[in-house]
């Protein structure tokens, strides 16, 4: 048992910082660090720059533009993306379709999707939930026919992230309404969301941010040769993607950045007599919250250390799924530190139609964005395997309940 | 000690829950949150044809002469709905300062406007370093002749986009924390000197942010009563705050019931799932905490023990806030995504709910001074 | 509606008060005032005064030996005795038997059994849960087959509170094993705990002590004037029983004496630099609980005032629900908050056994209940109803679900 | 980084837990309690054997020269257990001030005899008003001749009643809370002018109030280090206890899960419920996370940044603190009445838990500190 980082990871560690500092464009980080997402154009500005450092997919097969590193490495260059904080690598490509078109994909796709993907050329989606499937995946209704070396798919999804930006989507179809089990009979495509018959509506959430939509299918042909995996299987390829890079999902860099962050707005935010960080209130709460996200980085740490065994072995570390959990539950947290710092000026919102709304400042930019930020947070217990879901899968799994 | 409504009550409650029916439709709300006020001038007469708009004053002065019960009524009808009417700012906190601090003869001449929806009004107390504390003014009023020169500026006033007149607290003498020194100031909103800058509020109504500068008003724009009559009707309106909260909450919760019962997943209806039973459960708990705490708000808004009103204010914000904030936010965990969305009101009312958790002080702010004043049972 | 107590209703208060300050003797009063229960003797004593005054059972019928009260007065008496504090009527006499008697016993029953119930001439204990059967009190075990006139009866009660202390028990048998549903086929018995075959085997809880009980039940004839109601319809004196008096489960009287005892406890209790009760923190924590206590003193209220309409209606009032649950939370918060304050002191452990075991002292008094009392308790969210039936109830009741 | 146990390491685990499954079955550990001492000398004599009382110690003193990670893994078998011998005032706390405090003659003499089992120590530092501050000191010692002799009276002295020798902390100058002119002392237990009132505490361990009257100790009794040594030893014994609540947890968790699977309520097991199941899904969450801080606990024991140590203790004991609350009290509630009994592990475990968590400082008391230290993510 060693639980030190090694010098070398020390010093990988401070060569990440130094390279950052010195490639992430400064209106990046400023956007970032003010609580926003990042445009579309940034994200693969940055996302390129990191790709060509050979850093966007270090966890990605070496031969195709991974790193030979342990996972703790993978860890140390992932934190110092979110605490700086810069946009990190699109999830979408990164995590989920690129590990899935290495394990499942033909030798074809992988070299003409995978550099894309990794480069972010191509921006890819994920229509996996339906409105009549959410935390019951396999539900889903969306159909594809086979016609001759095409699929025609007609359905629709929903909680599209991002799908204003994509260029591809990829997504479960049922290909065999009449299998036994629903989990049979799905399968995992890719298509270009040029494709005839594809259409983007936006869907606006409670804060006023247009980050979801739904995507719908009508009659849409897909080549054959877009299929991942096997024909009816793709609900492999599904629960392989789910239960990958759990650990990314605790977010513990981003929530150290935010935490720190707060630490500085609340030294100045006024607090009526005295700044809101001398309430010991305040303090306490905040302190409560940076305790248990120290927790979460350990059992980080621990689940990613494990994972050669647990990969080898098929048998996950039960702290895995804490990540989710607690790691979603400290980012709900933190909005509502961020929400108490504002106070009334909190009640302010933020117009993200209109870029200089603000000017001049009817509250500072944090404060703005506390309450959305606060309601845009709620979703994280929702998607991704709801909390609910997440307690379902350990009761059984873990404790044979 | 009887919690039943009077027949008369009763009769108020039915007939606002009649109107919001037909003119308070969620589709219909998107509507008027979308126009140039953010809110419907036909809902507004509408409430004036009810007699709405004068309930808190005197008969005399051309009001009905209600008390908080049916503040509280009303409040919670609007709150079950999500109004956006600046009920709150004209009525009960403008009803509030005119009640208490207007001269006979200003009562006179502004009730039967407000009352008919002519008169708009809105309260301007926040500033950027004060957050929820009604004493920190850094807004001074100068004597000027006979009246008052006000310079200064006032943040996140509700409805201040709108009003026709404004109520300033501006600081008369002392420093900025004092508790005396402060007076309170009736200021038209077109008055020379005054820039309104209006913006959407977090829950989707609205506010305005204003600068005075060299305003100068008569001598009768000076209520009377300070500080004092700040608080009063501060106190006032958290107990009317609170009726609207429950309204929220029990809207809510119905809506998340109703959701519980139809969603289904996994071949059965959701609320077959026992955790959800159980958070659902607690949510009326919650809920029924909450509605005690709105009807001792209704009680304690008339005591005229100013400090012991506030102590009882104080646990009503607390618990309210607390409750709120549950209710708010399994409302949305227990829908799932299309909670998150604006098409769906059950994200809105956690956005309601956590604006009225954030008004005139949030749950730590009551919290400290509550804990200081020796709590809610003082030693026998 | 009218909010306020009324003049009548506040010299009442006035008048039991008064009244109590001159009856209650003084070291029944201090024994309670430590956070001790009553002895035998004091329990006893203090409910013949009360019983004298005509204060015991003012919820029963006014023939035998009720008042023509209010809801709201009966709730004045209560609130004041427990917040004296002084010892309550006890609850098997007055809230569980007397009442179940009232509405199935026969003449003759009530005649000889209801005022040496009201005046604790007998001390009646409760012989409901077994082993097999806690929450799930219907699936009881414990046979009673009819011999000529008397019942034999055979099985084991566990969790018998304060059995040692009782001379009789009240109890669920089961006389028809065949009945269709597990609900049929019980019946409602009392039975003098001196017949032969009934032995009590103490139950010592984590805390130490001895406060309940198993009860043995061996060929114990009990008499056929014995049953009270109806022979296998017990079930609905049970039911009966359980509904009753969901008020008293809040003791909000009680809670409010406990804060304010602690509120002066703490203003002398050391915390390093300064008295525990000067840190914010600790004064927001038990702040917190009082403004919750207010809310469940409110709710009491209003489930009192509405009693007429609930029981007239048959629709129990949704706010009912909340008492049991929140006062269970409220008195365990309140029982946490104490450990907090004993800080390392809470460590000592008063010795159950011996009566004078803390002289010289080693702790303060309180100091050496702190944790025991947290321990004991747990229970209160476990009895009478789980927290978990009790939500099982309201999701079903209220909620439809 | 890397969290697997070394060969050594898993051998230790496991020749610990086959003695305590041998030796300390919940039977086996009633007896325990109720003899004199209130715990085993037999297994004491156990532990001697197998080099467990000499394990924190060099080589050359005697010992086996193990670390943070060897106690931990100790302190976490013995959780389990519930077991309730003097390990940690005796080899943790005792070993502790001996490594970091004593001279080379002193753990010559000692260390051979605590590692037989010969030899017992306990730590006094607690007193009526100190609350949870080891700076605050009022017990004196002053200089009388070369020695010194101490006054004062400790209280809840953590089996301090069956102590050969006890480690004191007394003031030499200063004012009562100053943190300078704090000395740290070895005092026999015998020595004249000594009190013990043995008692038990909550979790059914044992522990004394000591007076010291005019107790007269040589000049070599004062180990070198002051307050600052006190501290560090108080640091890594935080570290066992968290271990060993980590050992509580688990057990407490298993005999919950097992019970749930096998208690059987409207004819199916009480584990088929929903929200028990949940419920047993967020002790497991808590074990992780609390598990994880044990970790960072047993790495930062040896951290030599006395400042930056403090800080990460603070986390964990607060960690710690929630997680073993939460894990004790749902043991206690998913059991239900059984757990409520003497007779059974269940409530024992949260007895010992709630122990842990009130021992040098509850979660408040670290929440205060911390925060007012930085928090735990100091600024980049």
């Amino acid at each position: 048992m060693e639980l030190r980082f090694t010098e070398e990871e020390r010093a990988f560690r401070q060569e990440v910082r130094e390279w950052i500092d010195a490639n992430l464009p400064a209106e990046t980080r400023e956007r970032m660090a003010s609580g926003r997402t990042p445009t579309k154009a940034m994200q693969v500005d940055w996302q390129k720059r990191l790709y060509a450092k050979g850093w966007a997919v270090p966890h990605w097969p070496v031969e195709w533009g991974g790193q030979p590193w342990s996972a703790i490495k993978r860890f140390i260059l992932s934190e110092e993306i979110q605490s700086t904080p810069a946009p990190t690598p699109l999830g979408f490509n990164c995590n989920m379709l690129g590990p899935v078109m290495v394990a499942f994909g033909t030798e074809e796709q992988k070299k003409h999707f995978l550099p894309k993907i990794a480069n972010l050329d191509l921006w890819f989606c994920q229509g996996f939930s339906e409105p009549g499937a959410g935390s019951d995946l396999a539900s889903l209704k969306t159909r594809a026919v086979r016609e001759g070396d095409h699929y025609i798919v007609n359905g629709q999804k929903t909680w599209t992230t991002l799908a204003q930006h994509a260029d591809w989507i990829f997504l479960l179809v049922r290909t065999d309404p009449g299998a036994a089990k629903q989990q049979e009979g799905i399968s995992f495509l890719i298509a270009d969301m040029k494709t005839p018959g594809i259409t983007v509506r936006p869907i606006i959430t409670v804060d006023g941010a247009h980050e979801v939509n739904e995507v719908f299918f009508d009659d849409v042909k897909v080549p054959v040769a877009n299929l991942i995996g096997t024909e009816n299987r793709g609900w492999d390829c599904a629960k392989f993607l789910l239960s990958n890079e759990r650990t990314g999902q605790a977010r513990v860099g981003a929530s150290k950045e935010r935490i720190r962050r707060l630490k500085l707005i609340a030294k100045e935010a006024p607090g009526g007599a005295r700044p809101v960080m001398e309430d010991p209130r305040f303090r306490s709460r905040l302190t409560d919250v940076e305790v248990q996200l120290k927790a979460l980085e350990m059992t980080t740490l621990r689940v990613l250390a494990d994972e050669n065994r647990a990969l080898s072995q098929r048998k996950p570390n039960p702290a895995s799924s804490v990540l989710k959990i607690r790691g979603t539950e400290l980012q709900q947290a933190i909005s509502e530190l961020y929400v108490m710092a504002a106070g009334p000026y909190g009640l302010v919102s933020a117009d993200p139609e209109a870029d200089r709304w603000n000017e001049p400042e009817v509250a500072q930019d944090w404060q703005t964005l506390a309450q959305a930020t606060y309601f845009n947070w709620r979703k994280q217990s929702i998607y991704g395997g709801s909390t609910e879901i997440q307690k379902n899968i350990m009761a059984k799994a873990f404790l044979g309940l | 000690m009887d919690f039943d409504l009077s027949e008369d009550q009763r009769l108020l409650q039915d007939s606002l829950s009649k109107l919001l029916k037909d003119k308070y439709g969620f589709e219909q709300r998107k509507g008027y949150m979308k126009s140039e006020t953010g809110w419907s001038r036909d809902v507004w007469a509408a409430y004036a044809e009810l007699g709405l708009l004068g309930m808190p004053f005197a008969e005399e002065d051309g009001g009905l002469g209600y008390g908080a019960v049916e503040t509280m009524i009303v409040a919670e009808q609007m709150g079950r709905s999500l109004t956006l009417e600046p009920f709150m700012s004209t009525v009960v906190m403008g009803g509030g300062f005119l009640r208490h601090g207007a001269t006979a003869e200003q009562r006179a001449a502004m009730v039967p406007e407000i009352a008919a929806g002519n008169l708009l009004l809105a309260f301007a107390h926040t500033e950027p370093q004060s957050r929820f504390d009604l004493n920190d003014v850094a807004t001074t009023a100068k004597k000027d002749g006979a009246g008052w020169a006000i310079d200064g500026r006032k943040g996140v006033v509700v409805h201040g986009d709108t009003a026709d007149q404004l109520i300033v607290t501006a600081r008369i003498s002392g420093a900025r924390r004092d508790r005396d020194g402060i007076g309170v100031f009736l200021v038209p909103a077109n008055a020379q000197g005054v820039t309104r800058r209006g913006f959407g509020t977090s829950d989707g109504q609205r506010a305005a942010d204003i600068t005075f500068d060299n305003v100068k008003v008569g001598a009768e724009a000076e209520l009377k009563g300070g500080l004092a009559l700040a608080e009063r009707v501060v106190d006032e309106t958290m107990a009317a705050l609170s009726a609207e909260a429950i309204g929220c909450m029990e809207a809510a919760k119905d809506l998340t019931v109703d959701y519980l019962k139809t969603r289904k997943q996994f071949g059965r209806p959701i609320g077959s799932f026992q955790s959800l039973q159980h958070r659902a459960a607690e949510m009326m708990v919650c809920l029924e905490q909450a509605r005690s705490m709105a009807m001792l708000a209704a009680m304690m808004a008339s005591e005229p023990d100013a400090a012991e009103r506030r102590r009882q204010m104080r646990a009503v914000k607390i618990e309210i806030g607390r409750n709120a904030r549950f209710v708010g936010q399994q409302t949305v965990q227990m829908h799932g995504g299309i909670a998150m969305t604006m098409e769906y009101a059950g994200g809105h009312y956690l956005k309601r709910l956590t604006v009225i958790e954030n008004m005139f002080g949030d749950m730590d702010h009551h919290l400290a001074a509550l804990s200081e004043e020796g709590g809610v049972f003082l030693a026998a």
